[in-house]
């Protein structure tokens, strides 16, 4: 019951910022009056409902048009990292052995290397262009997730039903995909909501270094770039996207968390 | 246990060579001549010439590779392109001020992590629980920075105006001959970390005391005190060991923002530097100087989960 | 727009001597330096300016006064220029300063090997010849009637024979005591200084932050005395808290879009003109610099006594932009990157401003954000539409700097060859009000045809407790009082 | 506490409960007011199937209540009752009694010892929190008394070693010490000897019996082996669904059991005299009724009367002894190790069509490997496993089609050998789709097919392994194997995960299925009062070597090794 209050909670938060960042674009400006690039006043000056942005924009305009990209971003570059470091955790525990073994002292290599210096350097080669980041977020999730999704599933593939499939020479990427994924899905959804969190932090960060998303973009992560300083002044222009990426990534790990425990249990029926 | 011990050595070793390799690509590729960047709008060809030939940016690569291992060896890290000093001796300061803060933020966040934890787990489902968890969860979500602006405001310039928020020291004295100034710092990065070392030790803790072993002790009547430091702690200490090794390294690499912010002079703020002046040198050495912190805590990680498992440490007796 | 806050009602009283003012200013790096030859970052500048002195400087009303020199005249033909040296003036290590160490000075700054940041601008000389102990005769290649404006720069230090950055001797008021690179560099006193009861101050501390957040909140929590240069959009914030005021500073400084003229789509004249014409000039004041400004008129060198105050003021005109538009072939209006990077504060602000004014007349801008070592990288002066930052000059040096193809900084690549002839003409004339008349001259063409977008000069604002005194507004674009802390006081003890 | 003292209480009772109620924190009750006592020097078995509530009671009289389950009722009174009802005694008091007058011996040692702990420390450890003895050197000596009292070594050295050192029973016998250690009035043994093999397993009874007769000791002794009770208890008291429905003396119940629950729990007991009918018993909980095959396959719904020797209702074997036609499978000089390790050590044997082989040996002989390598899941061993004549590939995905469909494997436990995420109609459908019938209408055809063979029927198809019991698991994973009609099939111990009345059932499936299909059997098992029910022939395993080989009458009567006799010598039987 309580799983089901958080797991309700999770999804109602989520849903309220998805709602923001996917509506908000559309119902500009009929919502405030004002676009997300128009000039409203002088900079950081309480004109409108939350006042001016660095540049004397709307900051419920900027918030309302500067949600859908952050979370896109986040949300490829979690899928991506999922999906690369899902497949190598796989391969790499399923094949056992020296592949196995060599699989996974290359995953320590890029865990070794510090995921913020990766971003920079890869940032500055290539631009902070969207792909970019999600390209580059996505791949300092890897590793990470490879090593979980690697320890999931030695531990179902020792379970006989695996044998059963062997035994009946279902090919291997098929027992991958039909027997194994759907068993780790637990681990999975924590690393999942984990990644998630991590990759809107990460976007927002990379944006508060000035490396993320570009001026004139609405982007949550930028906006409290481009305001912080006025934090003492005209704090809405922080605390509006703080608090949505804080309710967000707050929703989608209560969420996550919930839909793993719910998952766990089902797996622990299993059990004798 | 000596030998598995070695292994892991050997291993972490190559690791590390691997990660050198691939640090010394990546800052190849960094656009732009790092000569050009140092010398700026002041730059003449013959300068530029002369910069590089100083660099040895004429070099084939591997040579340059090489060298650079060579000197990785008897600690010469080279020369920082900015500074045209010893990387060494740039970053000798700021990598003590970087231990400093991470030693304190370490300091405060693996105890009180590790006791509330604890005692969440013991009081499961309660209200101290729920807040607990609560808590972590909101602050595991929340990007660093945030965390740091919030601090700012609340204790430093707007509500309380109890700390400073950005540090200063004298050149010659070292940053923690001011404690107040590295209040802000050390909260932020304990807050960052501390939720991470909770929810793991949460975890396991709940794990544990379900586990057969702890009903069989308090069966045998084992007050309820040893219960949980003799038989349940020392068991989740492993696995939060790993939490815990994996924040350290974080805190390695990912205090940029946290320094940044604060001004905090370590090696954050060196790399931020570093990366937008092309000070290749300077990037190398605290990539690779990062990548062996991580590697390093991560080998102690294991040396705790070794030490505390006796299957693990007994082996070689048996 | 210089408002109220610029008169500094000062803490009552004659300066009281002792002290410490601690500066915090933003910007500069591990690659900072003490030399006074090669200042790149405003922390560089700041400490420049108060270990050494130049010959001439720039005084608060960007009036060329005379500093280590008594004076400094041209003969006829603007050839020759005889600098007289103030007698009394001795280094830091206690040796007088005289001729020697100034041909020196100008021999280390025109190395052709190792040449510093204004050997450009001194190209023109051909000798420096010491005449006696006290008077020195810098003898030119290129008639220079302006040749004194040259020597008026910050980065022209007198030193001595023997200089060595490691050992930061001049003669300005206060001595070097300890450096930090990108941290920190605390001065002592200088007290055999020349001029009479300066400095006030025992010691100065000037403090390299990284961002301006850390800048203020330091001075906000009184760990910094003052601050130079705060975001103009904080000034009424700041300034309202009664413990702070602030130091607002008009200025020549500019922070120009680049065009280039030899590139398309601007090397049609008439693109260049609806660019200009489609700026807002005063909401570009507004929204950028919080009103903080002066609406510039595509015309740089606004304290130039030649400056064309005479040409009318440009205004937003979108039906003429769009009209020369589509003269020009781009009936459906043009598609543009702008290069930008945070070079100086409002620069990327100005840009995003620029890019919405600008839609509205066709004119469809993409940013292209770069970080500032990649925009003074391998394209720095060539791409096609950029952004700059000037600090106040007048209008010869700044057209040798930048306008002519002979400039190191030709940044919107002009060659016009009547400018190059007015400009030299101008260069040559001795008497000022001919001068004047041919620098009004050029000004017209730049105001016609040039690749400059100037739409306005940012004020310079600084902020500091109210205990420190002897600030004063400056114009030259400098911070606070132009880094001349000669005048600092503290007024009460804290 | 001295042995005195309880000398003096002989008469009395050491512990009573009445009316005992738990329930979940949730309101379902799974105690329903239950009463016994416990008498000095005499030991109650508590015996039921698998949730019926044994081990709650059992730490019920601990004053311990698993997490999420709590006490609504009844009184539990130690010595005859001069302390009061035990479970109101507030938490310190309690924790003085617990591990000191009344002490309690895990299921499973592996988890109870702690892992980290030596074990000398974790003996000691309880003589310290009940004060036992003045000083340490005395509670030391205690710890090697009765560490020999339970027949292990004592030395310094062997204290020192971590549960990991010590094999199973040696484990069990550390848990039994350690309740044994501040001599205890009351002992509450949950299921001390299940996962042991039966030669352990007669050792570890043989200390219980003991210690408890020598000291006096009250013993409350829960299992679900009736076999064990018989060797074991003086009283028996019979547990369904939260009840105690029957409680007497061992004989009584044992012999002359009233309820018809006991009776029909009783009846599903392999004994290895094959007296006793196994199977033809509706599954006590809940399992699917079955249909009883009379001698020649045509179900038999008369009520059963005993029937010596089950597997002489397998006719085809004789039939096939007597042509002397050609085996179906042959394995000759099977070797195989692991690193060093020899654990298949030229295993030669021959299986006839439609014949049913039980294979035999304690835990770690090697039985799960051999037949993992006739079905092909074992690929790296020496020697040759011969189908129909035909040399089989090692590997099944080396194999072709045709041999992978004809031998069919299933496994040990139900609770892993079935993916938890698909539905019983898609795991039981892999074989056919993986043997290229293609059509999901066809496959889901053939499936009801199979499922109806194992008495499971339509209504499973779409339900999930979470949904089904043990038994109907297992069943599910016979009707995977069956779906494509094998010529043997390989059972690796797959009633040992399940009560007996569930394993009787399955037993009974086996038999009527081999009887319709003909098909062979290998039915691996370490419980050798299983032979008569289900095998024509035995063959016993030792470190991986086959030691005696025969008719399962041959072995049984005339056990050939010694290791055959020993085991015969060993198992309970009642
Ligand atoms: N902590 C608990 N919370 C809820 N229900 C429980 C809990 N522990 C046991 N139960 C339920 O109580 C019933 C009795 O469990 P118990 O463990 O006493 O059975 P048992 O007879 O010992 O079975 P087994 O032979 O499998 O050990 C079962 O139905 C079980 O599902
Ligand atoms: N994959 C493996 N690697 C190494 N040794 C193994 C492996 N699998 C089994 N063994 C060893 O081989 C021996 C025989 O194992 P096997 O599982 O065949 O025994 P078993 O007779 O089936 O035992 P049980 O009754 O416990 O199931 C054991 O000693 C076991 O430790
Ligand atoms: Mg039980
Ligand atoms: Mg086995």
């Amino acid at each position: 019951m309580m799983r089901q209050r958080q797991a309700q909670l999770g999804l109602a938060l989520t849903v309220l910022v998805l709602a923001v960042a996917l509506l908000g674009p559309l119902l500009l400006p009929w919502i405030t009056g004002f676009t997300s690039t128009e000039f409203t006043g002088r900079p950081f000056k309480p004109v409108g409902m939350f006042g001016t942005d660095n540049l004397g924009r709307d900051v419920l305009s900027r918030f309302l048009d500067g949600g859908l990209r952050l979370i896109v971003y986040a949300a490829l570059a979690t899928l991506l990292g999922m999906a690369a470091g899902v497949a190598v955790g796989m391969t790499a525990a399923y094949s056992a052995g020296r592949l196995d073994g060599l699989i996974m002292r290359g995953n320590d290599v890029l865990l070794a290397l510090p995921q913020l210096v990766f971003a920079l350097l890869a940032i500055t080669v290539l631009g902070p262009k969207g792909w970019v980041l999600v390209v580059v977020i996505g791949i300092t999730h890897a590793p990470r997730i490879a090593r979980v999704t690697r320890s999931a599933t030695a531990s179902v593939i020792t379970e006989d039903y695996i044998r059963a499939s062997e035994m009946y020479a279902v090919p291997k990427w098929k027992i991958l995909v039909t027997e194994v994924l759907p068993n780790i899905t637990g681990p999975l959804m924590v690393e999942l909501g984990l990644r998630m969190t991590y990759s809107i932090g990460f976007v927002a960060s990379l944006s508060f270094l000035g490396l993320g998303m570009q001026p004139p973009t609405a982007d949550w992560g930028l906006m409290i770039n481009e305001n912080r300083i006025a934090l003492v002044v005209q704090p809405w222009g922080v605390i509006l996207p703080v608090l949505a990426i804080a309710v967000l990534t707050v929703g989608t790990n209560l969420l996550t968390d919930s839909l793993a425990r719910a998952s766990a249990n089902l797996n622990a029926g299993n059990q004798p | 246990m000596a030998k598995m011990i070695f292994r892991r050595l050997l291993v972490s070793v190559v690791i590390l060579f691997a990660a050198s390799m691939l640090v010394f690509v990546a800052t190849l590729l960094l656009p732009g001549d790092p000569a050009q960047a140092i010398l700026g709008q002041q730059a003449t060809p013959a300068r530029l010439d002369a910069l590089r030939e100083q660099m040895s940016l004429n070099d084939p690569v591997w040579q340059r590779y090489l060298n650079w291992i060579g000197g990785l060896f008897v600690g010469d890290l080279g020369y920082s392109a900015a500074t045209g000093g010893p990387v060494s001796e740039l970053l000798g300061e700021r990598i003590q001020a970087s231990l400093v803060l991470m030693g304190l933020a370490s300091l405060v966040s693996i105890p009180v992590g590790i006791i509330v934890g604890t005692f969440s787990a013991l009081r499961r489902g309660r209200p101290l629980d729920h807040v607990a968890t609560g808590f972590s969860l909101v602050l595991a979500a929340l990007p660093e920075f945030v965390v740091g602006i919030a601090l700012i405001t609340l204790l430093s310039t707007s509500v309380l105006k109890i700390f400073p928020s950005v540090t200063m020291a004298p050149p010659g004295e070292a940053v923690w001959a001011y404690p107040i100034q590295l209040v802000l710092p050390t909260l932020t990065l304990a807050l960052v970390v501390t939720p991470y070392i909770v929810r793991m030790m949460r975890a396991t803790m709940l794990e544990v005391l379900d586990s057969g072993f702890v009903e069989m002790a308090r069966l045998k009547g084992v007050p309820e005190r040893d219960v949980i430091l003799k038989h349940a702690v020392p068991h989740a200490l492993a696995p939060v060991a790993q939490v815990i090794a994996i924040q350290l390294a974080w805190m390695a690499g990912g205090v940029v923002v946290i320094e940044f912010l604060f001004r905090y002079p370590g090696i954050g703020s060196a790399l931020v530097d570093a990366v937008t002046n092309r000070d290749v040198q300077v990037v190398q050495a605290l990539s690779i100087l990062i990548a062996a912190a991580y590697i390093v805590v991560n080998l102690l990680a294991d040396l705790v989960g070794i030490l505390t498992n006796p299957k693990l440490r007994t082996e070689a007796v048996r | 727009t210089t408002g109220a806050a610029s008169v500094i009602p000062a803490p009552a009283g004659p300066p009281v001597k002792g002290g410490r003012l601690r500066v915090g200013l933003a910007g500069g790096g591990s690659a900072d330096s003490l030399d006074a030859h090669a200042p790149v970052s405003t922390t560089d500048i700041a400490r420049v300016v108060n270990l050494y002195e130049a010959l001439l400087y720039r005084d608060e009303n960007f009036a060329l006064k005379p500093l280590l020199a008594l004076s400094a005249t041209p003969d006829d033909a603007a050839l020759v220029w005889t600098v007289k040296l103030r007698p009394d003036v001795r280094f830091h290590d206690g040796r007088p300063m005289t001729a020697k160490d100034v041909v020196a000075t100008f021999a280390r700054i025109t190395n052709p090997k190792d040449p510093k940041s204004s050997a450009a601008s001194l190209s023109i000389l051909d000798a420096v010849v010491p005449v006696s102990d006290y008077v020195v005769e810098f003898r030119l290649n290129t008639p220079t009637a302006t040749f004194d404006d040259s020597l008026g720069q910050y980065a022209l230090g007198i030193v001595p024979g023997d200089y060595d950055p490691a050992r930061p001797v001049g003669t300005g008021p206060f001595k070097a005591k300890s450096f930090d690179p990108g941290r920190r560099s605390v001065f002592a006193r200088n007290d055999d200084y020349w001029r009479e009861n300066e400095p006030h101050l025992d010691e100065l501390d000037i403090l390299n932050f990284s961002d301006d957040d850390a800048l203020i909140n330091a001075l906000l929590s009184t760990q910094v005395d003052a601050i130079g240069q705060i975001p103009l959009a904080l000034l009424d914030v700041i300034g309202a808290d009664p413990r702070i005021k602030i130091l607002n500073s008009a200025t020549g400084a500019w922070m120009p879009f680049t065009m280039r003229v030899d590139q398309k789509p601007f090397d049609d004249v008439r693109v260049r003109r609806a660019f200009r014409l489609a700026v807002d000039r005063p909401q570009m004041i507004e929204q950028v610099l919080s009103g903080n400004g002066t609406v510039g008129n595509d015309l740089y060198a606004p304290f130039d006594p030649g400056h064309a105050k005479t040409l009318p003021q440009r205004r937003q005109d979108i039906p003429a932009a769009k009209k020369l538009l589509s003269e020009a072939g781009y009936p459906n209006g043009i598609d543009i990157e702008l290069v930008t990077a945070p070079i100086q504060a409002g620069a990327v602000e100005a840009a995003q401003v620029f890019a919405q004014q600008a839609a509205a007349a066709g004119i469809r801008v993409k940013l292209r954000r770069v970080d500032t070592t990649t925009y003074f990288g391998d394209d720095y002066l060539s791409w096609t539409f950029a952004q700059d930052f000037w600090y106040t000059r007048n209008f010869l040096p700044q057209a040798n700097s930048s306008s002519l193809p002979t400039s190191p900084f030709n940044e919107t690549h002009l060659d016009d060859p009547h400018f190059a002839v007015l400009v030299k003409e101008a260069a040559t004339e001795i008497d000022e009000t001919r001068r004047s008349a041919l620098i009004s001259q050029a000004q017209e063409i730049l105001y016609d045809s040039g690749g400059y977008i100037i739409w306005g000069f940012p004020n310079q604002a600084d902020a500091y407790q109210s205990y420190v005194a002897g600030l004063i507004p400056n114009k030259t674009g400098l911070s606070l009082s132009g880094y001349e802390f000669r005048r600092a006081w503290i007024g009460v003890t804290r | 506490m001295s042995t005195t003292v309880i000398e003096q209480h002989k008469t009395t009772s050491a512990l009573s409960a009445t009316g005992l109620r738990v329930s979940t924190v949730t309101g379902a009750e799974i105690l329903h007011g239950i009463s016994f006592t416990l008498q000095p020097g005499r030991i109650l078995a508590l015996v039921g199937e698998s949730g019926s509530g044994k081990t709650t009671a059992g730490l019920a009289c601990m004053g311990h209540f698993r997490q999420g389950l709590e006490l609504t009722g009844g009184s539990v009174t130690l010595n005859g009752g001069e302390q009061g009802n035990l479970l109101e005694l507030p938490e310190h008091q309690l924790r003085t009694l617990r591990g000191g007058e009344i002490s309690y011996v895990p299921q499973d040692p592996a988890l109870s010892l702690n892992p980290a702990m030596r074990i000398g420390e974790q003996i000691l450890e309880t003589l310290r929190v009940h004060h036992f003895g003045d000083a340490t050197a005395e509670r030391l000596e205690r710890v090697a008394e009765v560490l020999a009292e339970v027949g292990l070594d004592n030395s310094r050295s062997y204290q020192r070693r971590y549960p990991h050192q010590l094999s199973g029973g040696q484990q069990q016998r550390v848990g039994i010490a350690m309740a044994f250690a501040c001599r205890p009035a009351v002992m509450v043994l949950d299921e001390p000897t299940t996962g042991l093999d039966v030669t352990t397993q007669a050792v570890v009874l043989e200390t219980i019996d003991q210690l408890a007769e020598r000291h006096q000791v009250a013993g409350l002794y829960i299992t679900h082996d009736l076999a064990v009770v018989a060797t074991v208890a003086d009283e028996v008291a019979v547990m369904l669904a939260g009840d105690i429905v029957e409680h007497g003396s061992t004989d009584q119940v044992l012999f002359s059991p009233s309820h018809p629950y006991t009776r029909r729990l009783l009846r599903a007991v392999p004994d290895l005299a094959g007296k006793r009918r196994v199977g033809e018993v509706e599954a006590i909980t809940g399992e699917h009724p079955l249909v009883v095959p009379g001698p020649l396959g045509i179900p038999d719904t008369t009520t059963a009367t005993p029937r010596a020797d089950d597997a002489k209702l397998l006719p085809a074997t004789v039939a096939v002894r007597e042509q002397e036609s050609a085996p179906l499978l042959q394995v000759r000089g099977l070797a195989l190790s692991y690193g060093g390790h020899k654990v298949l050590n030229g295993i030669d044997f021959e299986l006839m069509e439609g014949e049913s082989i039980m294979l035999l040996g304690e835990s770690g002989s090697g039985k799960t490997t051999l037949s993992r390598c006739m079905a092909g899941l074992n690929d790296n061993y020496t020697g040759a496993v011969e189908l129909s004549g035909a040399e089989l590939a090692t590997g099944t995905r080396k194999r072709s089609a045709g041999d992978r469909r004809r031998i069919q494997y299933v496994f040990q436990s139900p609770f892993s050998s079935l993916n938890p995420r698909r539905t019983i109609a898609e795991s039981v459908g892999v074989p056919l789709q993986m043997a290229g019938v293609g059509n999901r209408r066809d496959r889901r055809a053939k499936v009801l097919e199979a499922l109806d063979q194992v008495r499971l029927g339509g209504s499973y198809m779409d339900r999930r392994p979470g949904e089904l019991s043990g038994g109907e698991r297992q069943r599910a994973a016979i009707a995977r194997a069956l779906v494509n009609a094998p010529s043997l099939l390989v059972c690796d111990e797959i009633t040992s995960a399940l009560d007996v009345s569930v394993q009787a059932s399955i037993l009974d499936l086996l038999r009527t299925l081999q009887s319709e299909t003909g098909m062979s059997m290998l039915f691996v098992t370490h419980n050798i009062a299983l032979a008569r029910h289900i095998s024509q022939r035995l063959a016993v395993l030792q470190k991986g070597r086959i030691v005696d080989l025969g008719t399962t009458e041959d072995v049984l009567t005339n056990p050939q090794h010694g290791y055959t006799q020993e085991l015969l010598a060993n198992v309970p039987t009642f």
